[in-house]
């Protein structure tokens, strides 16, 4: 046996079960994705907890049922509580090498779960939660959440004359959940499969609330081809739209700096939502990448 | 095994009493696939394949298995050909075939 | 009686009784006025006499969330609500009873905002009386403390697999300290075993819970849920029966009749204020009216045929409750109401009277009247506020 | 009453199909209809169902069993058997596909009508979006719809670049398949 | 007939009338089926057709909330929800009614989980319909546009002053595009005037707004709140008569009868199903069957008085909900009955026709069943699932 | 008149009109004042907004209304969603002038209502969010909140052989909203009110979200005499267990460093919720303290 | 049944002596006892009630409204007339105060009784918390409780070194105004 | 004027009709005072007073006016007795004296 303290994942060594098979996902979905390969690190001892959004609505319609593992649809608001009281029962009954997990998109994370979530961080309960973020909300159909991007178009932030899409910045969930002190948190992205597997495991072993953002293209909702998904995912941190960084003992940590950043103006050009943008509009996202690194690359630690 | 399969012998409740007592049903339980849902197939050229596990690792319906013999293995029950796999593959070695050409 | 008597206030009576039925969880917000139930089990969990896991949770939506959770592994789980808080865990009160998890709540009933008021009305549970909630109403501590223990016993029956809520009056008997007959833990664990499910995440046998059922089968689980609930009428008997053996306090099942034998003019109520009406009946019968007091033990399965067959001679009914369903009447004798339109005879007269709202007192007077207007004959507006 | 079902992919059209007619019946040929869509968990790519009811007088019924008069399928991928029921028998089965044999095979009495409106569209379009070809193609083998109202509701509805080639598509589909304005 | 026939789906005959009604803001929270009218809403927002503050709120509590805040200000308001949304912001729904907030909803009708579900059944908006709002129930897409503008009219009434909430069933109504008469802007500006309130904080005369009242107080805000939405019931009939003066279509209020008038056996129902109903009733009277259907428009303000003179002849009536109070019946079936035992004549047969949870399908077979059923004299279980 | 823009307030060109008056909150009661001090910048024209709390509680028992400017008491959770519709409601109107204030306790703000203080900040809607911190639920009879700091004792955070009072440490919500990148946050202490005056006026003429966190003794919550009210408030800043600073434009900004701190020790034994703590207890307290301010005075501007 | 009333400020302990009460007649003379306090927006220094109800059978009605045996005011800055209110014709006005006579004055058939609590429970506390000094006052000048009861009430209800103290204090008081046990 | 003071005439609704429509109500109405809650009384030494305002700026209730000639005034219908201003002046010229002694 391994010894799981110290084991780096790899696609070598990753389980070759599937606790995530049979769902009714759209075909190249990121956030199934991330669902399937963090339950993988986490295996067959997951109590996993979803509410409602894309990944539960696929993956438990009755008599199919996606998961292997355990678990659970929560309601769009509860899932850190119900986590919680997940996590909470186990302990009480005994339960042993149990993860209570939950996968959450950006709107159940971001907006209408978030005060749930402070909740849990503040009690340190050992829960990991998984924010895939999808830039809206997707399940019902593209509307805007507080993680979708200036700029995107979604059905409530709509493109005309008037208005260019999105008209806030994105929450910056990663640096929230940070400035609660959570005992781990990290970004990640389905384009750096490694690094999430690694974050994964290592939210497996906290003591603690873990709290992992996961980049999950949804070809849908961004208007890409489905087998670009991974590009996508990639081109954002490639670009420095996203940043791999770790939050722990009260320090950030980037993981991967680009240096040079590749172009901003053809990852969002390659995606629908993005392609009413102007050239000005271009140069704004630009401007704010750069203040954003400068303070990163100023103030964490590599 | 290391994947769920359809369950055939399935047949949905249809009296009251078959049903579960509260919202519990055993997981990891198929009895729909989504092969109805690809329009192209991906198909593995397996002896040009290097095994690098790409695919295997950014498929996101996990459809893709090692067999015992180390080859890869395309679950096209579950498959919905989105892609990904042809793409990412670097040797180049996955096809996107349409279906029923 | 065997157990230890004590002057408790009926939010203590609760906490005591909660203490003796080791739920694992206890997840709960403050409000007033529960909150000396939660204040109470943080001691006992601090003091080592409660062996729970006790969350600080940041609102009633995951105070109940949070019990869900903990149902759905298996454990036992209780929670305390009143008003506003029991309003704002609305969604997870269906997600609790559609999910089937047996969590027992307490809850202090109280007005509702707009204004705010934190008196004892009983708008907070009425209103969500179809949410699938077993509703109990207890008239003082004892009974408080005797419902709490039976809830979960019928809660977690396999039959009836339904949370439960126990009511108490706001203040009149979440405050008002008197004296409870508290049992020995071993009879208690000998009354309530420990809690067993197969609705519940299994490392051995994973399960998918809290599913979506489609338009073909959403039905048949709603179905059975009402069944279960309608079940739930017996087990309640059963259990006050086992209870009765071995503490020795009987109780009568869903409603409680007094003095309606041969009664004419019956006033139907729940909660604290049927000890105002007690004496008042006591006065009357004394000279002779022929008067009677009907207190609906439970709301939720909702004792119809009872109530029927109580009130089968009375010619008057007047229903008294400290609610109103704006725009009709109070919901209780909506309820009521129908059990009669259900059996295709009515009473003579069939009254309503909304009173108590915000904490409003209602006097011995007040009752005096109500059942001086249930003698006169017709004429009434239906619905009268006192 | 005649009720339309309309078979597709999620992203096909096929809904609109479904609505295009309902627009073309209600405002051009001032009848009743109804038009609504399938919904479910399934998500793009999934096989997706679309509705029109028509009718003389007003429509109130929205239950949704019951026996329909033409199966229109978008893609011949779907055909499964299952994408007959309910077809009445002597309905009409009109498939996009370049096929002149199919698998299935319906009942004796149901009219079968092939036609490669992806093809036709792929032409007009320069994109194989077969839906507005295909209300042409329902106009000229059935009385279900007149093609000018289809034209007009595909004008009424499309905008931009669309409008005209849509147009022109259902106009040509009608003509292949034989009708008579 | 003026304005423009549109082809619309109920969601978007909704939006159109929002657009024409006004509102000064709008706060809502997306959820399935609800989620176009808020998307159309936006676009109206985006391409300068609506001047409304659009407010991307982080849950349905919020949605209402703000809406609240801006009703305290003076301003219309809208918001839509649905299912788990309305639940979510129960709390906010009482607060709006006691605080005499003339807030306009749109509510799509959906199951309410556990067992999650997306379709139409009517647990959500009937499980609070004690929170104080007057509810409006829709056939089809025209009566939602033409609700939804009265309810605006009706909400702000001076006599009312309550929050108005229209009920358009999931997917039937919300997703069936249909045709639909939209009317000139002028003429809705006509019928609507601007809203204008003393409820609301005033920079001239400072106010407290939502305050405490005590047990001395507090019964007088409810019961004036109880007799404003009584009083609504006539202002929603004189909203129609404007309405159909102005726009030539007419409604009967709070309830509407099918052929009912000589009709031994009636269905009483809600919602689009009527539309199912309606040419069984055609079927079966044409076969000379005595047979009518009765549509309950407003669930609050209550139609007893209405249901009562319709039924009067009635020897048999069935009452067909999508909705289950669990361990007793339908609610519609509950309200019902106690309109008749307050009368004191329940018709002979009384039964409740369960159907369409979680959207399953009433089919015109179902219905004729139903009226086979109720001519069935005796020894009928009162609640039917179907 | 003066030109607002630059006003600094003092004592003596504070407005003379009192807007919180014949309230029944207790004597010595630090959140009254803190409502108080803040209407008396914002003037007649605030348009108040207060949740359940003890503020709402002595303030509005009809018929005795103590605000004389418009008021309304809020959900308990929706203190910011109310406030932002007063403000939209008040801009569809076209009214001038207006400020949309909120003020909530630790409770209302940290707890159950964070997700809709969360959302406005996102929406950077204009409206001036106090919350007035007295440590924990005081209205319902000093519960714990995610306030209530490490050790101090409330009925549900009990002192006793297995328990020391709290055992999370303080939620810190002034870094939580910052990491929003709110348009401003600032910290202030009713011991210091001339300090907390001036951010009220700042942020009075903010054009988005202002968000400031007032230390506000409780003396029946906390266990001291009514008079110590100022005194317990100014300790809290001196021994550096609360920090006076500002959040703009993206930075931090370190209002006042005590440089040498008074004792932590006679801070908390002061109060009688803090009175069981021990040698070991207290030390625990300083070493947290001086982590923080290490990093306080390495990162923050002064 | 007996209905006695407390009169103190939000601190002062009107409630705890109007439960001690409670405790005193259910647990030890096994009479029938409500006690419960009054609840509003008030705070600290506010002027607060308590009550306790006494009586041979079962008491159940809870409303408040109705007429009180006993008065007993813990605080003499309360002393304004509506503290007499309700208080019957034949009551016991029972008041803790250094004076020897007050500004207000009760109906003629009312029993006053004066008495310095807070001075004895200084005395014996270190502190003038005087409720359970009332309770031996109450004891002497009533036959609302005996002081055997008192006694055994505070010692079953109060801790530490409180315990003794108050029971020696209530019982101090008893003797004082002329109690014979 | 800048305080709001009690509204002695003021009776409070005994009929239907007297209520609001809404829970609205004029602000700053008061009916009640608090004088009643204060034990100790605070008397300023008008005298000595330097006129820092330390006690006006700090007193929970506001109570603390500067009247028209420039000394300061203290409105005890709801003074508290809290005790602040006495031990903020740092002139030390409030003195709290015992109310009723
Ligand atoms: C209380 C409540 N409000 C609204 C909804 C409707 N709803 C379900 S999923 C969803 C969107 C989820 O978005 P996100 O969390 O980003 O997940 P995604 O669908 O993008 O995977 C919404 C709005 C709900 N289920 N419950
Ligand atoms: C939904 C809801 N839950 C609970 C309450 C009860 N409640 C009212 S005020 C309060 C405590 C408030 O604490 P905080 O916000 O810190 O303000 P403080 O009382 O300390 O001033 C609580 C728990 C409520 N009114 N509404
Ligand atoms: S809509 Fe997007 S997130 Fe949802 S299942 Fe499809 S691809 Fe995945
Ligand atoms: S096409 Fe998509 S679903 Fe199919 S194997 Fe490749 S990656 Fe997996
Ligand atoms: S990605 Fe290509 S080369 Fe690598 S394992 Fe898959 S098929 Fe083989
Ligand atoms: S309890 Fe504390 S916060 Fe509340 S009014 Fe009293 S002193 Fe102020
Ligand atoms: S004692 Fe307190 S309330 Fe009275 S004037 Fe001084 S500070 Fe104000
Ligand atoms: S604090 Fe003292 S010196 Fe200063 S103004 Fe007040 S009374 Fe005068
Ligand atoms: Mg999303
Ligand atoms: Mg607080």
């Amino acid at each position: 046996m391994e010894n799981r303290k110290e084991r780096k994942i790899t696609a070598r060594n990753l389980d070759d079960r599937e606790f995530f098979y049979g769902h009714k996902g759209c075909p190249g979905c990121g956030g199934s994705l991330a669902v399937r390969l963090a339950l993988k690190v986490l295996g067959e001892k997951s109590f996993a907890v979803l509410p409602a959004g894309c990944m539960s609505a696929i993956g438990f319609v009755f008599p199919q049922m996606a998961f292997s593992c355990n678990a659970m649809i929560s309601t769009f608001a509860g899932t850190a509580s119900m986590l919680a009281g997940v996590a909470a029962g186990a302990r009480a009954l005994g339960l042993e090498g149990i993860h209570a997990v939950g996968f959450a998109g950006d709107g159940g994370t971001a907006d209408i779960g978030l005060q749930a979530l402070s909740g849990a961080i503040d009690r340190h309960d050992r829960i990991i939660y998984i924010c895939y973020d999808n830039e809206a909300y997707m399940n019902t159909g593209v509307q805007k959440s507080s993680l979708t991007p200036t700029g995107a178009r979604t059905t409530t932030s709509p493109v005309g004359n008037r208005l260019r899409g999105a008209v806030t910045p994105k929450k910056q969930m990663f640096e929230i959940v940070a400035a609660h002190g959570i005992d781990y948190a990290a970004t990640a992205s389905v384009g750096h499969p490694l690094d999430y597997l690694r974050k994964v495991e290592h939210a497996s072993r906290v003591e603690g609330t873990s709290y992992i953002h996961v980049f999950a293209p949804c070809p849908v909702g961004w208007g890409h081809d489905s087998a670009e998904t991974i590009e996508v995912a990639k081109a954002a941190v490639d670009c420095g739209l996203l940043y791999l960084a770790e939050y722990t003992g009260g320090g950030f940590i980037l993981n991967h700096d680009p240096g040079e950043f590749s172009s901003i103006r053809d990852y969002l050009l390659g995606q629908g939502r993005f392609r009413h943008l102007g050239e000005e509009e271009i140069e704004a996202i630009v401007a704010q990448r750069d203040s954003r690194w400068q303070r990163i690359r100023r103030e964490w630690r590599t | 095994m290391s994947h769920p399969s359809r369950s055939k012998a399935y047949r949905p409740p249809s009296r009251l009493e078959d049903y579960p007592t509260g919202t519990v049903f055993p997981a990891g339980h198929l009895v729909e696939t989504s092969s109805g849902w690809r329009s192209k197939r991906p198909v593995i050229d397996t002896e040009r394949c290097i095994n690098c596990l790409v695919c295997w690792l950014l498929c996101p319906e996990g459809v893709i298995r090692k067999s015992p013999d180390g080859r890869l293995e395309i679950d096209y029950d579950y498959c919905k050909g989105c892609g990904i796999c042809a793409r990412e593959c670097h040797p180049g070695v996955i096809l996107m075939k349409q279906e029923g050409a | 009686m065997a157990g230890m008597n004590m002057f408790l206030s009926g939010n203590e009576a609760v906490a005591a009784a909660v203490r003796l039925a080791r739920p694992q969880v206890i997840a709960a917000y403050p409000i007033t006025p529960q909150t000396t139930v939660i204040e109470r089990l943080a001691e006992m969990v601090e003091d080592g006499s409660l062996a729970s896991e006790y969350l600080h949770v940041e609102s009633e939506h995951s105070a109940l969330s949070a019990c869900i959770g903990a149902s759905a592994v298996g454990a036992r789980t209780f929670t305390a609500s009143s008003s506003q808080g029991l309003l704002y865990m609305a969604e997870c009160m269906h997600y609790a009873s559609g999910g089937r998890f047996p969590i027992v709540m307490m809850n202090a009933n109280r007005s509702v905002a707009l204004p705010w008021n934190i008196y004892g009305d009983q708008r907070d549970s009425l209103s969500l009386l179809d949410s699938g909630w077993i509703q109990a109403y207890a008239e003082d501590a004892q009974e408080a403390f005797d419902m709490l223990i039976q809830a979960f016993a019928v809660a977690e029956h396999p039959l009836v697999l339904t949370p439960a809520m126990v009511n108490l009056d706001g203040f009149a008997l979440t405050h008002t300290y008197e004296l409870v007959n508290v049992p020995d833990p071993s009879d208690v664990d000998a009354f309530l075993p420990r809690f067993t499910t197969a609705n519940r995440m299994d490392p051995e046998h994973p399960v998918s819970l809290g599913f979506t059922a489609g338009p073909q089968h959403n039905q048949a689980f709603k179905q059975l849920q009402h069944l279960a609930m309608l079940a739930s009428g017996q087990v309640i008997r059963e259990a006050e029966e086992r209870f009765g053996q071995r503490f020795g306090r009987s109780y009568p099942g869903l409603v409680e009749t007094y003095r309606c034998e041969d009664a004419e003019r019956v006033i139907v109520t729940l909660g604290s204020v049927a000890g105002t009406v007690r004496p008042v009946v006591d006065r009357l019968r004394s000279t002779g009216e022929r008067v009677g007091l009907l207190r609906i033990r439970y709301m939720r399965p909702f004792p119809d045929g009872e109530l029927r067959a109580a009130l089968a001679g009375a010619t008057s009914v007047g229903v008294l409750e400290k609610d109103i369903s704006f725009g009709y009447e109070g919901t209780v004798f909506t309820n009521v109401n129908s059990a009669f339109a259900r059996s295709g005879a009515s009473p003579r007269n069939l009254l309503n009277f909304i009173g108590g709202l915000g904490g409003k007192d209602i006097t011995p007077t007040d009752i005096e009247n109500l059942f001086a207007r249930l003698a006169a004959p017709e004429g009434l507006e239906t619905v009268t506020f006192i | 009453m005649v009720e339309i079902r309309w078979h597709g992919r999620g992203g096909q059209g096929a809904f609109t199909a479904a609505r295009l007619l309902g627009v073309a019946s209600a405002l051009f040929e001032h009848r009743h209809a109804l038009a609504f869509p399938s919904f479910g968990p399934e998500r793009r790519g999934a096989p997706v169902l679309g509705f029109t009811r028509i009718d003389d007088r007003k429509l109130t019924d929205r239950s949704m069993a019951g026996a329909c008069d033409v199966v229109a399928v978008l893609d011949d991928t779907l055909l499964e058997p299952s994408v007959l029921q309910g077809l009445r028998p002597d309905g009409l089965f009109l498939v996009n596909t370049s096929r002149s044999v199919l698998d299935i095979e319906p009942p004796p009495g149901v009219r079968t009508v092939l036609f490669d409106a992806s093809s036709l569209a792929s032409q007009y379009l320069g994109r194989p979006i077969a839906n507005t070809a295909m209300l042409g193609a329902l106009a000229a083998s059935s009385d279900v719809i007149g093609i000018d109202a289809v034209i007009r509701a595909v004008r009424h509805e499309m905008k931009g670049t669309q409008r005209e080639k849509n147009a022109d598509l259902a106009k040509a589909a009608f003509l292949v398949l034989g009708g008579v304005a």
